[in-house]
């Protein structure tokens, strides 16, 4: 039976504060009462925790990266659809060096940074770069709330983060940048996941959170109004217009569903997520005594599958984006 | 010369009691001066002038768009959640430690798991409560109950252990029924030392308020505090712990007053027979 | 009030017999007082006659009929310390035994009821002597003062048989000769039975209208586990004959109320070897 | 019937011990069954047999990236810091819990300032922790020090303060000097109280050791627990926390052992005087 | 041993004037007893002694010389309560004073001059009847034994002046009057001052060689605060004249070592009315 009521998680992230913004500007309220439903917004503090939450049955979508939905609710057997993919990260992500200034320094180093994320992986891609392996380094696990202060610390040589705290720890003059995710554009993807068994239950959650989503995104860039948008957006995520502009520029934003639904559809992204779920299986994220990479099926739109076909735990629908590109919202 | 032990500080007391505060001030200060010195825009040690004026921002300035004072919205929704755990973990002490401190059956029966409990670490099962008790208000109250209920509740239940045989025989030899003593002797007589545990467990509750906040809310001294650790906002981070220590100073004060007052004959002199 | 009777009873703790074979008739009103070597197990028989502990072996009966078996308001009791509520002012130590009983559920009475209740038990406090003390509390009161609201809190409930376990141990030599002639005074208004343990053999024969002593027949260290002390003198205390010991200030018409009793020779002189 | 206050459990109190826990267990397998029931891949609640083979695998297989036994090496590394922060924390609260105990002049001067830091919740001021004392080891040292050491002092203050002023002055009158008062008289008075509260500081030094180890470290059974919460493996956190616990219980056990044996005094019966 | 001149002491609390005009003289090897009403000032009187507190007026001479302000091994003390080590056996309470003296930072002795000490211990402890009980911790002791062995750890540092504040207040008559004895005995080996502080005359009589008795002159309540209590008699106990309380086991050769000084009327019968 159809629901009334849906349940939304997010976190701060700047590809996802429109979805506070949606709520402050009674853009949600407006598309629930289009489709006679009502959606919570809620903030979780920690990422980790809202997904978590999310793989518990707490909510019926969460704002989550490619990576994560797959290794924590897919894996976790919770049939999860990337609902909407909002932006992929251009530089948002990066490896720092304190005071050395090639990638290839980062051997034989300790380097902080929040274990399995996609810092992680980042770091992963990063090293095989340069023909380096994990081996070759040492992580140390850090939370993302800590790790501008971590820095700080005289011990402290090599760490990867993601915004704001990677353009806070930018500014010192000591802080070099020597990769960041736009050398991999189009692999750390954010989402809006929504449970399957529901979306499929209920197409109007669906079609309302598409609807808001882009609605939103269209008043950003409004000569207007964009700016108090931004400014709102900034506000939410605790910091000034400035930074806030600042971490827009490194993140790639779809700000039309035409453009979202191209890159859901290419099948690049099969690729890409080819390389997320090995690195995933090789760090022991899908699980303990997993034999194999596919054993978590995903599935692309059209017929494109990934991994175990009678097990499909992660999907990317596009049916949504595209119904908002072709205005039948 | 007197030996040390005899020297009473005398006048001198106050001087004595601000000399550590006044070097801790001047080291922050040079300190300070010196990260500045290095680097014109350290966050790390802010100059008092600069915390000042970040919380002026946030105390006394409306935010635009919500036309809330950050501060005192912070400071209400931290309050809120501790006066609601700290309520309800002492109705749980306070019923589980009279049962437990009192009737050997309820002793048999559950001191051995409240034992156990009060070792779980809180901060290992925040995952498991946030599953079982949601992301709402309900999990943060959850932790503080959880943090602080089995101390009180020890507190408790050796208090009412420890009250003399002769008592408790002297009631019932005065027609007590078990209810009764529970009400009339071995309540009031706890109820003393209930505060003064209230007291020691005021730092605790904090601390598991602030990392309940630190994970899942969106107002709140704790989230405030774990949103601008992100920006090394040292600046207002400071001056929101010193608020802290100071909301935890002055309900300390507080309820030591009310014990005071309200059971005048635990704070008597010693007795004289 | 009441009348007592120990039957045959033994108190073991563990394999450590501590009383053995003590019988004992107590006549309703009497006054009897309890003396013996420290730890030869007064206090354990009174903890029985309080129903805190059962008998290992031998029965006790109250007027006849078996003794509850856990402590009630028909049997009063006054200790060393720790008799008197610290919690509770002066007046409300002894409105609490009333106050149970007519409130089953708050043990607090209000009102009208209330009024009456602090009516009486003011009177009482006046006659020990703490009619101005009534809102101290206990800790500022001294030890004398402290062991005479006791007795007014045990006392006010009316119980039949009462109960002090070396009540007067801990005070001053005078205050405690005020206190005798209080406890004299009151014995003899309320009736009340008395059994009182006391170290104090001139206390003992001062108030007492029977001396009863425990002692260990078998004396040996090696013999302390597996036998115990029994009643080994009886003593009915004439006080017109036997010379009282004086200037302790009870007044000459201490004698109308002597025991009526017999003198009578212990029951057992020597053990028998059997068990 | 007997008042309940004068029921004694008797035998049963095994029994009775074992209810909560089993009732506990019970209510888990169900849950367990009934989310399994839903979704075959659940990992919020797993049954016994998975957290068991999850342990197995830790603890008795060879980590195939380090060659360590990942369990045995959490473990080790934990109790390391655990020891190292207590045993800090101890000293510097007997040095300064004597000082403001004994000395007036100390008391003048410390005190004040102690009982403002005891307030000033160390969650909150870990990125000054950090930036003072680095990422390593020491951190996380010194953030059980911060935790637990004011509790320990205030009770040692509390236990000599009441010391009788007659022990005092009888000392002295024995020609004790202020030191020799301190080493022969406060101190050994002060030891038995000093484990009482290690007993008690033991849940929250467990539970500062994880925060720490939560927030930054690269083994440890908090590390384990925080990292493992991001893809919910919940088989394995759930006999983390068992065997956590478990280490905390045992820890206690030996502390009370320790001070039964080495103060008898401290636990005999009451004085007969 | 010592001689004690008290020279018009004003002891005052706050603005409460506890003792005022007291003046004394104490030969060495006197045994002063001080009695008086419960509050009067007993304590106070002998913290001052103790060098504990100060006196708001006047001075204290020890042998001709001012007394040292504090506590120390010349003038030894027993309390009624807490004047043993808890946590030291019974030959580690001994001990202690003299392994202060002999090791100013560890305050312990080993091997050799340590099984001296013990020696000299276990020959005091013997003589006050604890030979036996070396390893006991207090807590194990009754609280005679307690009250000898604080004894004996003050004496072992042969202080020139003991002062008692009630030290048998606590204990039952029997046990008391053994004390007694032992008390008498060790005065007359040492030839040590005593100043003892009882609240029971009879003792005062039996073991003082003079009874000072503490009292408030003005006793209206209005003028508690501004007026103290001050020495109202000091009487010099002559025992071969005042009959003795009898049967309280003091051989008859207390006699040998009686009060050399004479009776003397109190020195100030009404108070004046300056300050
Ligand atoms: N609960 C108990 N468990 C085991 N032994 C006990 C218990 N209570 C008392 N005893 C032992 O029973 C004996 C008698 O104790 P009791 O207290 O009755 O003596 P008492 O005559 O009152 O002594 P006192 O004059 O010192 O008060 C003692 O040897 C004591 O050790
Ligand atoms: N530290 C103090 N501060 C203020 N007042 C005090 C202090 N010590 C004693 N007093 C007051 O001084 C008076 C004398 O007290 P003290 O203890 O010397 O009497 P005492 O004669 O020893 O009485 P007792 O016979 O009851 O032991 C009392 O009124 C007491 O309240
Ligand atoms: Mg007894
Ligand atoms: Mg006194």
């Amino acid at each position: 039976a159809p629901r009334k009521e849906f349940n939304v998680a997010w976190s701060i992230y700047v590809g996802w504060m429109p979805w506070p913004y949606a709520e402050q500007a009674g853009i949600v309220k407006k598309w629930g009462d289009k489709y006679g439903i009502k959606i919570n917004i809620t903030q979780i503090n920690d990422y980790v925790e809202s997904i978590n939450q999310y793989t518990a049955g707490k909510f019926d979508g969460v704002t989550v990266t490619n990576m994560d939905a797959l290794t924590i609710p897919a894996a976790g057997g919770v049939d999860t659809t990337a609902l909407i993919v909002g932006d992929y990260s251009n530089g948002n992500d990066g490896v720092i060096l304190k005071n050395a200034k090639s990638l290839t320094d980062i051997k034989g180093q300790n380097v902080n940074l929040v274990e399995f994320s996609v810092s992680h992986y980042l770091l992963a891609r990063a090293l095989s770069s340069v023909g380096l392996a994990e081996k070759d380094i040492k992580t140390v696990n850090t939370s993302d709330a800590d790790i501008v202060s971590a820095y700080k610390a005289e011990d402290t040589t090599a760490l990867v983060t993601w915004n704001p705290q990677l353009s806070e720890i930018n500014s010192e003059p000591t802080a070099h940048m020597v990769f960041d995710s736009s050398k991999i554009p189009g692999e750390i993807i954010d989402t809006l996941a929504v449970n399957t068994k529901t979306l499929q239950q209920n197409p109007a959650l669906g079609k309302a959170l598409v609807g808001i989503w882009f609605d939103t995104l269209k008043l950003m860039q409004d000569p207007v109004k964009g700016k108090a948008a931004r400014e709102a957006m900034a506000k939410l995520s605790g910091s000034s217009l400035a930074s806030f502009e600042g971490q827009l520029k490194t993140t790639k934003l779809f700000y039309t569903p035409a453009e979202a639904v191209s890159f859901t559809t290419d099948p690049k992204l099969v690729q890409t997520m080819d390389l997320v779920r090995s690195f995933s299986f090789d760090h022991g994220l899908l699980g303990q005594n997993v034999g194999n990479k596919d054993v978590v099926g995903i599935a692309f739109p059209g017929t494109a599958t990934l991994g175990d076909t009678k097990n499909i735990k992660l999907r990317f629908d596009a049916t949504y984006m595209k119904m908002a590109a072709d205005g039948k919202l | 010369m007197r030996r040390v032990m005899n020297m009473q500080p005398g006048r001198a007391r106050w001087l004595l009691a601000l000399l550590p505060f006044a070097l801790i001030v001047m080291v922050y200060v040079v300190g300070s001066a010196q990260r500045r010195a290095e680097n014109p825009s350290d966050k790390v040690l802010p100059p008092f002038g600069e915390m000042s004026s970040a919380i002026h921002r946030v105390a006394f300035e409306e935010d635009k768009r919500t036309g809330e004072y950050l501060f005192w919205s912070d400071t209400g929704a931290s309050l809120e959640r501790l006066a609601i755990g700290l309520s309800i973990a002492t109705a749980l002490a306070l019923v589980l430690g009279l049962l437990i401190g009192l009737l050997p059956i309820g002793n048999a029966m559950f001191a051995p798991m409240t034992a156990v409990m009060s070792m779980i670490p809180p901060m290992a099962i925040l995952p498991i409560l946030f599953i079982v008790f949601g992301l709402g208000e309900l999990s943060k109250v959850v932790l503080i109950i959880v943090g602080v209920a089995p101390c009180l509740m020890r507190d408790l239940v050796f208090t009412v252990g420890s009250l003399p045989r002769e008592q408790l025989v002297k009631a019932q030899s005065l027609g007590a029924s078990t209810w009764q003593v529970l009400i009339r002797v071995a309540l009031p007589q706890a109820l003393p030392r209930l505060i003064a545990s209230l007291r020691l467990a005021l730092g605790p509750a904090f601390l598991f308020l602030i990392s309940a906040e630190a994970i899942s809310a969106d107002s709140g001294l704790g989230y405030r505090i774990f949103l601008l650790r992100r920006y090394l906002a040292m600046d207002t981070i400071l001056p929101y712990v010193a608020w802290i220590t100071l909301l935890a100073f002055l309900m300390d004060l507080a309820l030591a007053q009310l014990s005071r007052r309200a059971f005048p004959w635990a704070h008597g002199a010693e007795p004289k027979a | 009030m009441s009348a007592l009777s120990i039957r045959n009873v033994w108190i073991e703790y563990g394999s450590q017999v501590v009383l053995e074979r003590v019988n004992l008739e107590i006549d309703a009103g009497a006054f009897i007082a309890i003396v013996g070597p420290s730890g030869c197990g007064k206090t354990s028989f009174l903890r029985l006659l309080l129903g805190q502990e059962r008998p290992a072996r031998g029965s006790i009966l109250l007027d006849g009929k078996p003794m509850p078996d856990e402590p009630g308001p028909d049997r009063g009791v006054v200790f060393q310390r720790y008799s008197v509520f610290p919690h509770l002012t002066v007046l409300g130590n002894v409105l609490l035994g009333p106050e149970l009983q007519s409130s089953p559920l708050l043990g607090r009475s209000f009102g009208r009821r209330r009024r009456a209740l602090v009516e009486r038990a003011h009177a009482l406090l006046s006659e020990v002597g703490l009619g101005d003390s009534l809102h101290k509390y206990p800790a500022q009161l001294s030890g004398g003062m402290q062991q005479r609201l006791a007795l007014a809190q045990a006392l006010i409930r009316q119980p039949r048989v009462l109960l002090l376990d070396e009540p007067f141990g801990a005070l001053d030599p005078g205050i405690r000769g005020e206190i005798h002639v209080l406890m004299r005074k009151l014995w003899k208004e309320t009736g009340v039975t008395i059994v009182m343990v006391t170290h104090d053999l001139r206390e003992a024969f001062l108030l007492g209208t029977r001396v009863v002593v425990f002692d260990r027949l078998r004396k040996l260290p090696t013999e302390a586990q597996r036998y115990g002390a029994t009643i080994s003198q009886n003593i009915a205390v004439h006080r017109r004959h036997v010379p009282g010991p004086g200037d302790d200030g009870i007044a000459a018409n201490d004698s109308d109320r002597d025991d009526p009793i017999a003198v009578e020779t212990p029951g057992r002189d020597d053990p028998t070897p059997t068990h």
